[in-house]
């Protein structure tokens, strides 16, 4: 690891604040909301992971891809899809990023590189590929994102994309947001690779794993991984090593997860640690970060309402986009 | 009234009384032992408990592994009942469940077999969008050595469960997700309901209503519409799909002589088609009316909560086809 | 004569000249650039030394990573062109071609599409048993989002190649292995089969026969016996399975009164059916005879080549069961 | 490696080159008979892979099982299956192991271990996980062997099958036959790792690569990996690198191999070097070993001729062994 060679200066660390701030506040208000019953979805809640898409996203451009999963929101903000686009589709609206016909687990976003959201185990990988491959022919330095979980690395999806991108030296940045749990299951349970970054070798490719809660550690490793893509030197897997504090699924108390194991966790909750070292490195006071964090929740209420305002889609509306129009 | 328990509990039942009968039943999934809650909707909770976690055994989430491992058990006299969690994540076992285990005793001229079943589940209603909630067993029954059974009811539920882990060839058992909490009969243990026999819900003479799965409820629900409009249609639950019950469902039509079919799957290609092409052949001039059918309009189950219900059979659909069919509209 | 070329021929000149036409065409797949011979069959020979192996690409064994390479190129604008070897090797890429290229315009809201080609070959009659042969176009067509062809012409695989990959959505396009060294009238440069149109093969009037892929020339060949009963039949190649020409195949059918269908596919929950479906509803009260199926018989593909040939769909059987429709028996 | 710990005495030897005569004479005759076209069928040779299997069929027991491929009747050979049985059966005659239906790539025979073979690259190894399942069910100290290719290391099949096996401990042995080719494509074009061995590690797998043309290396790896198997300690990777003298299937001239490398590797023959070592190290002489040879000539005249009277199935037997009888 080399995180050294890639040091983010303090307005990059606030930018990163800024966004950890963002999901944080983001997956509080889903839950908020959904326990008042005015949403009704499937969520999949990324608490404790913000710090990973944080740093992603301040080292990706517009113009790079992402292809994420159904523990995705957090990514996608991150790589700036609007609020209001977001919250108005997994409110099922018309004037949801995919008009209300994705949801949660199928966000796209063309216009801020989220092509793909899916549901399926793994298929995040095979996909980014394509872009990468698209990148590659195209002599442009954009680079695909894929990222994952740490279960997801026993599916053989993940084996055939990173084989394949290795072969064809593709641009592709395999991110594994490994929280130690895949459903109810634990790590050991069903992954037999003491890191996920260890795979790597299977592939000849560099396998970085990082604290999943230090934005700083994270941002060097992408750093690292998209300079050698877009240097065209290939992939890279990071593995960030993190933790998931809300159940698999909402309405799910994780009561299978150990007590000590979901506390200890907590006492590493990336989010005020990074705020406290933002403060303690005079980068940001305590007031402006506090602002942060207010215009956040400003935005929130906006996007909420503006949601929760925007009309459902007519019933005919579920036969279009089946397939366009032959030229 | 007698006890009652939820369709969920009928195949948890199922599987603990056919653990009991026989030691040679393995059960084998994601999440599916009790340190992992017994799976994402607690079906198979309980059963670890009982039986080890050698027995009961969670997975990593590899669905080629998983029906790999039925089926290398199965060859050996286990009786295994793999859990794909979700019928759109048999896109992952494909060649698991259609090259080897449907295929195996052909291939070895019957010198091995694969008794084993695969438990999935799947139905939209849930606003899980389009990866969560197909219907694909239209695939499975148009593939020669795989049976395919879908419960609408608790005794279906324990009974076709049952009948599928004794039967000496590979079974697939499509739950429907949203009606797990729908209560019913508590089944007799031991209860059994033969693969390829349908169940008459409700006689009747002007129209025979031909459905399985969740759907089946969807019928009911419209029998009083139905009624109401003075015409007496026919509920045939088939439970079965693959085989289906041709000497039941041609019965009834010779009888009312109209045929509506309805099934949660899309219409084109599904296997409501499979229906009507048999009896309109063997039926050939005794029908009063073309056979209809009914199903999810053709598009992926769209996440928008209007979208999601104008895109479902529902009960109302079914009672205006019913009904248009007989009064000729 | 007209210059003449084999089916596989025609399939190479449609890909060389798509690429030739249009920089955003790409093709991949295992064994397929030139240093490996352009695949196993030489279908994709010379492609890699004319447009370079970058966009000409082998891959390694992996079919949901060839999908997915597909799916992601095409959503920016590419037109991949994927070879899945065999169309029993679907199965292992089941889960990118259905719940991903086939949803992703969908689910979506129209932001993005897939306009890719899948080409596979299969076909039983080469002695390669039981996993090596099938036929899967139903599981294609009961997708939607999918589009399926089945070409068996020298004209009709260049022309609905282009097409397919014209096309703005994914299309199979489903080889007939078997025909690859037919010969038939070299097609013109640019030639296009719009997807959907059927093709009336030759014109009658007492009974239909559709059918598509290798068993269209199955038909033809059993047209002299049935001329020869004094039977006339109007033969009719589908061409394209998802979305059928039901205009055609209706408007033939409400002529000749009768209708046979014909594939490689087995019969329960097949193709046919859906056609069947379909027919007996729009023409009800005006055929003279039930809508029959013929199709390979309901097991997998036997490898012993007296089992091989009793399985399969031949011209014998066409003409046996067209003769016994017409003459009622 | 410690091929060291196992080391075959003479009869051992005599024991591995009498199945190597065996399986080369058998692959000979194969494409002979085919060339007549006495045959029709697809046929995938062997040749130059024969020391693999029969380092492996002087391990294994009856009891012990096997899933095989396409390119495995080396394997089924070595392991038992009865030439008679195997003859019939490509030949599609009833007295073939499977009455005809199975044909080349499809042959099973219970009675010697003979579980499953696939035509399906990467199936034969999900499947042997189910029969190690059993035998740990058991308590039984049965191993499940299966057998692949190279290429068939990139497919995901390969890469669940070997992360199950470790986290259920189970008594697999994953035997990959690296004959560096995966039909027409050259190894490093499609496989990423240097090693097929090396990808052990993402599965905390024991992996050991040998030399696939030497018996005696072979049988070291075989009896570590068996040891560990019925012991109840797991799973083992085992990478034989050897070459394929003939085309892919028969019919294909390898006119992609660059014939330097042809000509390298069928220098390096397995079977005239272990025949030569024999004599040299005084285990047999040449006399004893054309005996053997000979031997097998006539087991296959019988064999051949055996088949090709064997009556073809009745064509009512296309549609038999769909379903079996419910009880
Ligand atoms: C192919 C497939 N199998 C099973 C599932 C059900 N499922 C959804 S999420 C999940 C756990 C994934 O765990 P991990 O990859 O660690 O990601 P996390 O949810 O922890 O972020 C499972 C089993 C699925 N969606 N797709
Ligand atoms: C899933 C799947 N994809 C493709 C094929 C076609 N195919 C048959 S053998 C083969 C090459 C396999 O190479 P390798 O694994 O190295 O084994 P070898 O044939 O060299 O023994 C391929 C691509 C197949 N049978 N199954
Ligand atoms: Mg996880
Ligand atoms: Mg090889």
């Amino acid at each position: 690891m080399s995180t050294n060679t890639y040091v983010p200066d303090g307005p990059t660390k606030l930018e990163m604040f800024r966004k950890m701030a963002l999901l944080k506040a983001n997956d509080e208000r889903s839950r908020k909301v959904i326990t008042t019953g005015r949403l009704i979805m499937p969520y999949y809640s990324y608490r404790g992971q913000e710090a990973i898409p944080a740093a992603m996203g301040v080292v990706l451009k517009d113009t790079d891809y992402l292809c994420t999963i159904y523990r995705g929101i957090h990514d996608m903000l991150a790589k700036g899809l609007p609020l209001k686009s977001l919250w108005a589709e997994i409110a099922g609206r018309v004037e949801g990023t995919c008009k209300g016909k994705g949801g949660p687990m199928h966000l796209t976003d063309v216009e801020h590189g989220v092509m793909v959201t899916t549901g399926i185990v793994g298929a995040s990988m095979p996909i980014a590929n394509g872009l990468a491959w698209a990148s590659q022919l195209r002599g442009e330095d954009r680079v695909a994102v894929a990222t994952f979980g740490d279960a997801a690395s026993n599916i053989g999806a993940f084996h055939e994309a990173l084989n394949l991108a290795s072969v064809w030296k593709l641009p592709t940045i395999f991110v594994c947001q490994n929280n130690l749990w895949g459903e109810h299951t634990a790590y050991e349970k069903s992954t037999s690779a003491k890191r996920i970054a260890d795979r790597a070798a299977a592939y000849c490719m560099p396998g970085i794993c990082v604290d999943g809660n230090d934005p700083v550690e994270l941002y060097g490793a992408f750093c690292e991984a998209v300079a050698r893509a877009r240097a065209g030197e290939g992939p890279t897997l990071i593995e960030a090593v993190t933790f998931r504090f809300q159940g698999h699924v909402f309405g799910d108390a994780s009561g299978y997860i150990p007590k000590e194991e979901m506390e200890a966790a907590k006492a590493r909750d990336p989010y005020p640690l990074f705020r406290a070292r933002l403060i303690a490195e005079a980068i940001a006071t305590e007031e402006e970060l506090s602002a942060i964090e207010a215009a956040h929740e400003a935005s929130l209420d906006e996007a909420v309402e503006f949601a929760l305002a925007s009309p459902f889609p007519a019933a005919e509306e579920a036969c279009t986009d089946v397939y366009g129009e032959v030229a | 009234m007698s006890a009652q328990i939820t369709v969920l509990q009928a195949y948890n039942q199922a599987l603990s009384d056919a653990m009991s009968d026989d030691d040679q039943v393995l059960v084998l999934g994601e999440d599916i032992a009790d340190p992992e809650e017994g799976g994402v909707v607690g079906l198979t909770k309980g059963l670890s408990t009982k039986f080890g976690e050698l027995r009961v055994r969670t997975t990593p989430i590899s669905e080629e592994a998983i029906i790999g491992a039925a089926v290398g058990a199965s060859l050996v006299g286990f009786r295994p009942v793999a859990e794909i969690m979700l019928m759109n994540f048999t896109t992952v076992a494909m060649d698991m469940i259609v090259n080897h285990a449907a295929k195996l005793r052909y291939m070895s001229g019957g010198q091995t077999h694969c008794p084993l079943v695969i438990r999935t589940m799947t139905g939209a209603g849930m606003s899980t969008g389009g990866q969560h909630s197909d219907y694909y067993e239209a695939w499975f029954a148009h593939t020669p050595g795989m049976k395919v059974v879908c419960p609408s009811t608790t005794e279906d539920a324990y009974g076709l469960l049952r009948s599928a882990i004794d039967d000496p060839d590979p079974v697939m058992v499509v739950e429907n997700m949203p009606i797990y909490w729908t209560k019913g009969p508590k089944p007799e243990a031991g209860h059994r309901v033969p693969l390829g026999k349908a169940n008459i819900l409700s006689p009747g003479t002007d129209i025979t209503i031909v459905s399985y799965s969740r759907t089946v409820l969807e019928a009911l629900g419209a029998l009083q519409a139905i009624s109401g409009a003075g015409v007496s249609a026919e509920i045939i639950d088939l439970r079965t799909v693959q085989p289906w019950d041709q000497e039941a469902v041609l019965a009834s039509v010779e009888k009312t002589g109209r045929l509506l079919i309805a099934h949660e799957a899309v219409v084109p290609f599904g296997c409501g088609a499979e229906i009507a092409a048999v009896v309109q052949d063997q039926l050939f001039g005794k029908l009063k009316a073309p056979v209809k059918r009914l199903g999810a309009s053709f598009n992926p189950v769209p996440f928008s909560k209007p979208l999601e219900t104008a895109h479902m059979t529902d009960a109302a659909k079914i009672a205006a086809a019913a009904i248009a069919l007989v009064k000729g509209e």
